[in-house]
């Protein structure tokens, strides 16, 4: 406890830690939040990235399970038990593996609501690990979330923070509506200030990382820090402001708008490839809502048009990286 | 010998469901003939008793998951035909407001929690379904009934190693109608049956002719119990044949002559009512439940009929738990001018 | 025979008979191809649709094969094929079914040219059926077209009318690379001029479906038909330039921006919903490329962002209609 | 009793074979630890003879797929040590010029068509390769190898089905090591053994101790040639275990060590090697085969370590069969300036 007058450094925490926690704060709040996934419980390690580490030791191996490999049973479980009436959250190890799993995701989860005329609800919550940057290859590393956001009733969340993450995550698992969070495998080790007790972040609010007036960039996830160290490296000459979008789909269309309303300069920048990704969308609003009072194209940077290549180099290469944000900034202030 | 008073009135219960079924299924295919609906239509004829007998043997509590041949399954479960009929129609008094149409009829109050145009995903549902009632104490079991084209997809595999290792309280019903649209049982699935399976997943199955109503109610009762008692799933495997083809409009070609006869010669609707008549079941009582439903239907058919459509508004609903705005969903609206 | 002078009228054909017509020309130029799905062999009534009618009978049914239900099975089985150098056509009944088997088309089909730095090669086509319109419900009638575009590596095409259905579906089963070629459930009857035999449509090449001087509307497949009836309509008042996209990923860039180059106005149309769907990318590359060149938006018209709803009037508000089309080029050309 | 000539070869043949593949993992793992290398690594340790009898029993034009733990039956089918090293490596000469890496080895040449990281979805492709020889009249086979965790995923059951209903020239090869990443097989598994669920694919299936050379060495020889004569596709369920846990870095605490000891008191490498001796087989001449081994492999480590990367233009190749240009992939090229 302080004695008093000198300000104590603030708490850290990991976003695995965050991840955690949320994971932990939601099953003691909420008897109905259950968790369960391939080896994510303690007997097999509490998950491969230990993000449910310690839960089935506390809230006992009804409540945290691991599953058979089956990602259909297990999104289907989700379903199932959300329908129910009960909280579930799954983990889908990596996102390419809900390449399995999408009819239960879309066909199911997403469209149950509206096909029972609003009397079923479906608050379930996938948890899934995405990106590159580990020489996983091509089929360990995709960023898949534009597939989602093009699913009406879907939700779909990720964050750039540890404390968004946890406050993201226990939004989601508190939301009626079938939410997907998306951890990026580079991220689990990135530190930040500890959120306090019963922080959320709520759904569908953008978050402005960063102020600026000369140019907006629109990120989200990993890729949030890659533009605020952009953003602090172009400073002063370049006044760039940062839109954390936190919800994917569906984003939150008037904090973007507003910001780019006032700078008149709009880039996108994600890790998932460029072409019919999230920013696409966003581009396509921002330049029809915004008509007339754009001073630049709305620009795009995201990875290369290629699956995810394995030699670090060419991992490098696919990635986007700082130097494009940098060089799309420069190109569209000077447009 | 007559029937002791219980079996009397499961009987009469059964044949109740059955006659429902029955009507309503003859009652649509006339409808769709006649061009009052136009509909995808699967029809059930033939598996009318089957549901009757294993709906029979269930609580109205107890979960359903069925599929888009599915109306026998949900009438046998419960679903008044008036609210069942409407959402057929596409009505906005269905149980669906007419947005899910046949293919997606959902009714908690009666326990149909799910009913999925995709083969095989019921299972895994069925399976959540079930955990859930685990989790929180409840004797719920879950029934989940598919084809058996169903059985040769990925969803059926994993959702029966799953069930079964968490021993959840399921009743896996497969109806094998011996045809998968237009492909013959054998011609696409590897095995003699499909109980053979269930070695696989360690599970208890049972195969049973499903158009013999006490067989049928007897397996489903056993399965019900032990899942309710906690002792995990069980597969039955219920044979049976459906007359009318994969849907409304399919002259079935592709059934041999023969086999098509000798399963009309043993057509489960007649005989069930042979049998009770048999059993000294009088014909007067049948007969009154027959009226019974047929003035049901009349009712359900009418209030189907004349009831209005939703709003096209309810396109901005139940996506989400708050309607759609044009900041959600990037519309831009506009004003139309008619060109002349 | 025509005895000389007289015009004989055309022969048309329905777009079920060109691409069973396609089929059945490709199974006879090259042995390598074979045809598989649920129901396609004529035991099984030669498909749901009746595209493949007739061809088990011709071809044998070791080229011709109906499947078990399993479209990882089916899909896999295609990828496997291909990669021992035959020329598989394997069709997924609807859309929707594609869910289940994404992975094998994403992670495998798409990615094992690049992921085996170019010894194999995976030319398969996977023909599937799509669209709204037949009361099919919430799972049976969504156009995914906008996912399978955002895997680098796949190539999504789709036709308009007959003879590009015969000669697209025939270029799809020629090319070396994984092609998905999307009928839609409503164009089957639709009649068209019957092509010449040896017809093939190039991929990757959009094609000038209507000239015209104002404005450019960008579409493909079925929804092409609803843009050409709305530019008769709005003819002569506005002069309507339309694009049919033919293939969707990769698309034509560059016959896009030629054509906005000459009219500067620009729209998309496609069946889909808008939010993050194909019309997004093209706006998004339209109003980069093209910046300063344009007299109006980018603009976009699609479904509604919700499940296809069962009941009829629900179905036709769900989708976007040709009075939304005429509007969306009329606030454009006001803008 | 001595062995016969044959036998002797096929003795020594296995034993190369096991050798190579034991001394690769053991180098693997030494330049992992050392920081020589950085990649996931999924060690076979424990299952070197299991590939090594397996493959002796295929040819080279045969196809294999295997999974990420794939490096024992990659080797095992033949492809050369250095092209392997220098893939795993990521480098330009590898296998797949370092755009798989280790978790997606292709080489053509010695039949290995597919490497997948997604658990079950070889079996569907093994499907395809082994349709296509039937249909162009090749007498090939496919092997495909997975785990037993693979078993419980959906891919496993369509292909097992599909391959049975069509009697494709398939082995499948479930290599039962019995954890599935850290869950027990019977956490996850509903089944005693993964043969019980042969019955349901009407399939003929053996479980053999796949670290019995002989034992594998048969089971795989009958059922290549099954397959071979057009008489369909078996399931061997090949018994193992692996000593260094799911993948490099993993220690295994999820292993009873009892288990774990029992199992490491009969390591197939030292027990092959000493069943040789004890088959009159010289120390002299298994120390040869050591030697050259060892000094193969030394020149692919240098090889793999001095080799080049690949040009950062490779991204833009083997997408399509054409090279990416910016209007298909929408870049916008544009000039970089450094910031001060
Ligand atoms: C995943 C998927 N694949 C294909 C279809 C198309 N389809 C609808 S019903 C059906 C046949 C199902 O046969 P079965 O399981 O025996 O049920 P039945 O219709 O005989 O009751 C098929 C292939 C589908 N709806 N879903
Ligand atoms: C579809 C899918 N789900 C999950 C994973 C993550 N994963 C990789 S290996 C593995 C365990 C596989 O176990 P098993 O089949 O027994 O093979 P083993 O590793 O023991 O050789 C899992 C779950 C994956 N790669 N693919
Ligand atoms: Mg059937
Ligand atoms: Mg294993």
């Amino acid at each position: 406890m302080s004695t008093g007058t000198t300000t104590e450094a603030p708490k850290m925490i990991s976003t695995l830690q965050a991840v955690n926690q949320a994971l932990d704060e939601a099953m003691a709040n909420d008897e109905r939040v259950i968790v369960f996934g391939e080896d994510v419980a303690d007997p097999q390690g509490g998950g491969v990235f230990k993000t449910s580490k310690g839960l089935s030791t506390k809230y006992g191996d009804h409540r945290v399970r691991s599953t058979p490999i089956a990602e259909q049973a297990i999104v289907g479980a989700a379903v199932g038990a959300a329908l129910a009436g009960m909280r579930p959250v799954a983990e889908i190890m990596l996102m390419n593996f809900i390449t399995v799993a999408m009819d239960q995701l879309v066909n199911h989860a997403a469209k149950l609501r509206f096909m029972s005329g609003g009397q079923s609800s479906v608050p379930l919550t996938i948890r899934t690990i995405a990106g590159a940057g580990r020489g996983n290859g091509g089929q360990h590393s995709d960023m898949l979330e534009a597939w989602l956001a093009h699913v009406p009733g879907l939700k779909v969340v990720t964050a750039s923070n540890p404390a968004d993450a946890k406050g993201l995550l226990l939004s989601c698992i508190e939301d009626d509506n079938p939410c997907i969070f998306i951890e990026h495998i580079m991220g689990f080790q990135q530190k930040g200030v500890a959120p306090p007790p019963g922080h959320r972040v709520p759904l569908g609010k953008a978050a402005i990382a960063r102020e600026g007036h000369d140019i907006t960039v629109v990120s989200y996830g990993k890729a949030v820090n890659d533009v605020l160290a952009v953003a602090a490296a172009l400073d002063p000459a370049i006044s760039v402001e940062v839109i954390d979008l936190r919800t994917i789909a569906p984003f939150d269309e008037q904090a973007i708008l507003e910001s780019v309303g006032k700078t008149g300069r709009c880039l996108i920048v994600h890790e998932a490839i460029k072409a019919f990704g999230v920013g696409a969308e966003i581009a396509a609003r921002v330049q029809e809502k915004l008509w007339g009072r754009l001073k630049a194209p709305v620009g795009r940077v995201g990875s290369k048009y290629a699956a995810v290549p394995f030699a670090p180099p060419l991992e490098k290469a696919f990635l986007y990286s700082q130097l494009e944000i940098q060089g799309a900034i420069q190109r569209l202030m000077a447009a | 010998m007559a029937p002791s008073a219980p079996e009397r009135s499961r009987y009469l219960d059964i044949y109740t469901r059955m006659t429902r079924i029955h009507r309503s299924d003859e009652r649509f295919r006339r409808m769709l003939l006649g061009g009052q609906l136009a509909i995808a239509y699967y029809s059930p004829r033939g598996q009318e008793l089957l549901s009757a007998a294993l709906m029979a043997a269930v609580r109205q509590d107890d979960y359903l998951v069925t599929t888009y041949r599915g109306i026998h399954d949900q009438l046998a479960k419960g679903i008044p035909v008036r609210d069942l009929w409407a959402e057929f129609a596409g009505k906005a008094t269905g149980t669906c407001k007419g947005k899910g149409g046949p293919m997606h009829i959902t009714h908690p109050e009666t326990g149909v929690m799910v009913t999925t145009g995709i083969v095989g995903s019921g299972l895994p549902i069925a399976n959540g379904l079930a955990w859930a009632s685990m989790l929180k104490g409840e004797d719920r079991v879950t029934v989940c009934c598919f084809g058996d084209g169903a059985t040769n997809i990925g969803a059926f595999h994993e959702a029966l190693n799953m069930a079964s290792v968490w021993k959840l309280p399921v009743v896996f019903v497969c109806q094998n109608n011996r045809y998968a649209e237009k492909t013959k049982f054998a011609d696409g699935t590897a095995c003699a049956t499909i109980s053979d399976r269930a070695i696989g997943y360690g599970l208890e199955a049972i195969r049973i002719d499903g158009n013999d109503a006490d067989a049928m109610y007897d397996a489903a009762a056993r399965a019900v119990a032990k899942a309710r008692a906690g002792d995990g799933p069980s597969l039955i495997e219920a044979m049976t044949f459906r007359f009318m083809g994969h849907s409304f409009g399919d002259p079935g070609e592709y059934i041999p002559k023969e086999e098509y006869a000798a399963f009309l010669a043993i057509d489960p609707v007649p005989a069930y009512r042979q049998k009770l008549l048999d059993l000294q079941i009088g014909e007067q009582e049948l007969g009154a439940i027959d009226a019974q439903i047929l003035a049901e239907l009349e009712d359900a058919v009418t209030y189907a009929l004349e009831s209005p459509y939703a709003g096209e508004d309810e396109i901005l609903k139940d996506v989400l738990d708050v309607e759609i705005t044009p900041a959600i969903s990037g519309e831009t609206p506009f004003q139309i001018e008619e060109v002349a």
